[in-house]
């Protein structure tokens, strides 16, 4: 794997890492919750026959859990200062602390 | 050997006081300088805890007790919590696997072949079944001075009595059962005949010859307290000595 | 010691629960029957027959995962210690 | 919160000067300006605080401070016998205030469907086969009652083998038999509750019980049992024994067992 492909790392303050990590986790969790209910409804919990299925609201739904996916991911590049990167990346010895 | 001579006098026998952190323990310094594995945010919280305890401690609203015991809140409160909130899960397991049973309509014209009350009253009702024993006064001519019933009601009594008047017997610092084999056998002989008095009261369904049972009743609970008597004395002569040698020094047998 | 006594009574207990609980399904036809201990069903599904092993298997973990505890492994001890200090 | 504004990080000069992307810079200022409006991390710091005030340094208990046995922690459980029977208690207590809203301890002829039902019989049937969820309420009730009074044995067993009534404790001790006792009686009457032929054998045995005991015999079954044989006016009294006296009765005694335990402190692990 290419290094500049590696994910980037953005150290922020405490209070904005805080701010960061709250809210992102919301936006996610609500977004994904969502996509689902919205699946749901477009397929009748299941139920609905293929050509039944509302085709703009299933693509709602995947589209809003795709958003609650990518803003956790790209929350997860902001660190607080001092916090441990990945676990098996070099710059760390692996005693654990 | 100064050592831990020295320590030994430092340390309060009765738990109070503020507890100094031991060796093992990182300074202030260590752990802000330790930014590896775990990380820093964990760091914060533990020395947070351990200021604000240290605050607390230091405040004099925090009282200290002199009493032999340990504080009730927050520190055992907090870990009772932790251990009964699984034991409510099992609660809620069992309550959602097991389902009580209900019988049929009381019915007062038809005696059915199970009368028990609730397991936990087993051993009332097996005292009750004591007529055996209830001596017969040659005074009276071969009659019982009580009625059977009766007799089955005071051994209740007699044996709630024992146990609320246990404290007042058994009195000394001795904790635990290594420490009194006699006490501790007594107890042990307490549960087993519990249990024996339990199946007792269920003679009808147990397959044995109920004067063996009745027998039984009353022999095994002593041979299970001489064992564990037996059992606890050679432990105290034994391994728990060389277990616990500062626990002996500390507060030696009686 | 106090070790291994808890890890088997943990045994003990957390077998005995699972055996209760299968028992009481699979094995108590009635109150006033033989409660947790009367014969298993004829014709069972798969899941039943899989459960019906798992009660038997629960039965006898907590009798021999309480004796290895308790008696086994301080006997073993003992004895390991005598024929090396021998 | 004060009204007054805590002294704040500058967040977008923060942004300004450091060398973002344009996404991640438009990604922050969101965020920021959720913050600043919605102040959820606010309140959660208050819930980071209460995290700091649970994890205050245990005093080192008794086995701790001597190490006296490393594998102590084992026991604990065993430990935590009161305070579970006493959360068992208010499980029995929530359920049972829902039963007793489809209960009715009455012992007129009920259901027609069923032969020989009472009110009463009728009633718990309906809770468990129409009631929804009524099936798991009666089964959370009852096991918590039968978990509860295994669990105040099981505490006075703990408390008998590691002597714990020792001085100063033997008055908390007689309470605590008193305790167990009530426990029993409100197993008892809450057994007979249901009005089925184990109940009404029990009852019973509990007229000729208390029909047995000298001099004050006959007194005891009329006050509790309502007569010499079993009806409308036993099982009346037993629902009023527990519903109403015990509960009463049992929570004030649990409160004084707590009160000393609370002063006393725990009789340490020794």
């Amino acid at each position: 794997m290419a290094d500049d492909s590696r994910e980037r790392d953005v150290v922020v303050p405490e209070r904005l890492y805080k701010t960061v990590t709250v809210f992102s986790t919301l936006f996610a969790v609500v977004a994904v919750v969502g996509g689902f209910v919205a699946l749901d409804v477009a397929t009748d919990t299941g139920s609905a026959a293929p050509e039944e299925v509302s085709v703009p609201m299933s693509l709602l739904g995947v589209a809003l859990i795709a958003a609650g996916g990518v803003v956790y991911a790209f929350a997860s590049r902001f660190r607080a200062r001092g916090m441990a990167t990945d676990k098996d990346s070099d710059d760390q010895s692996a005693d654990n602390g | 050997m100064t050592d831990d001579e020295t320590t030994e006098k430092e340390a309060r026998t009765d738990g109070t006081g503020i507890v100094p952190p031991d060796d093992e323990t990182p300074t202030w310094s260590e752990r802000k300088e330790r930014t590896t594995g775990l990380s820093r945010l964990t760091y914060e919280y533990f020395e947070r805890s351990r200021r604000e305890d240290q605050d607390l401690r230091e405040e004099s609203d925090y009282v200290e007790r002199d009493v032999l015991a340990f504080p009730t809140w927050p520190h055992e409160l907090v870990r009772n919590l932790a251990l009964t909130s699984f034991f409510v899960g099992m609660i809620l397991f069992l309550a959602a696997t097991l389902p009580p049973h209900l019988g049929d309509p009381a019915n007062p014209s038809t005696t059915p072949s199970i009368i028990l009350p609730d397991w936990y009253l087993y051993w009332s009702f097996g005292l009750l079944k004591l007529g055996p024993l209830n001596p017969e006064l040659a005074i009276l001519g071969g009659e019982k001075l009580l009625a059977d019933r009766t007799y089955g009601v005071l051994a209740n009594v007699v044996i709630v009595g024992f146990i609320a008047i246990v404290p007042f017997l058994n009195k000394g610092s001795a904790r635990r059962p290594v420490e009194q084999p006699f006490w501790a056998s007594v107890g042990v002989m307490g549960v087993v005949f519990a249990f024996t008095i339990s199946t007792y009261s269920a003679k009808n369904l147990i397959p044995l010859d109920p004067h063996l049972l009745f027998d039984l009743t009353f022999l095994v609970p002593p041979i299970a307290g001489a064992i564990a008597y037996a059992l606890l004395k050679t432990m105290r002569e034994g391994y728990m000595y060389d277990l616990n040698r500062r626990y002996y020094k500390l507060r030696p047998p009686k | 010691m106090a070790d291994e006594f808890m890890k088997g009574l943990g045994l003990l207990s957390g077998a005995g629960l699972v055996w209760m609980v299968l028992a009481g399904w699979y094995k108590t036809p009635s109150f006033a029957g033989g409660q947790l201990t009367s014969a298993v069903p004829d014709n069972l599904t798969m899941y039943d027959q899989l459960a019906v092993i798992l009660l038997e298997g629960m039965f006898w973990l907590a009798i021999f995962g309480a004796i290895l505890f308790w008696v086994g492994i301080p006997l073993g001890r003992e004895l390991y210690a005598k024929y090396n200090g021998e | 919160m004060s009204i007054e504004r805590k002294d704040e990080h500058d967040h977008e000069a923060w942004i300004q000067e450091k060398d973002l992307t344009a996404v991640e810079s438009t990604f922050l200022t969101v965020l920021v300006w959720l913050d600043r409006r919605l102040r959820i991390v606010d309140y959660l710091e208050l819930l980071e605080t209460l995290y700091y005030r649970v994890n205050l340094q245990m005093p080192k208990s008794h086995t701790e401070q001597y190490n006296l046995d490393n594998k102590f922690w084992y026991w604990y459980p065993l430990y935590s016998l009161g305070f579970f029977s006493t959360l068992a208690y208010v499980v029995a207590a929530i359920s049972g205030a829902l039963l007793g809203f489809y209960y009715s301890p009455s012992a007129a002829a009920g259901a027609a469907d069923i032969e020989g039902a009472t009110v009463a019989y009728s009633t718990v049937a309906a809770i468990m086969t129409e009631l929804n969820f009524g099936f798991f309420l009666r089964s959370l009730h009852r096991w918590a009652a039968q978990v509860m009074t295994a669990a105040v044995f099981l505490h006075m067993l703990r408390v008998y083998f590691t002597g714990a009534y020792k001085e100063p404790r033997e008055v908390n001790w007689l309470v605590g038999i008193v305790l167990l006792s009530l426990t029993m009686v409100f197993g008892y009457t809450g057994y007979l509750l249901p009005w089925d032929q184990l109940a009404y054998w029990a009852g019973q045995i509990g007229v000729e019980m208390s029909l047995s005991i000298p001099f004050i015999g006959e007194w005891v079954a009329q006050l509790l049992f309502g007569g010499f044989s079993l009806g409308q006016a036993t099982l009346q009294r037993m629902y009023l024994l527990h519903v109403f006296l015990l509960p009463f009765v049992v929570t004030t005694v649990i409160a004084i067992h707590l009160g000393l335990v609370w002063m006393q402190g725990i009789a340490e692990p020794h």
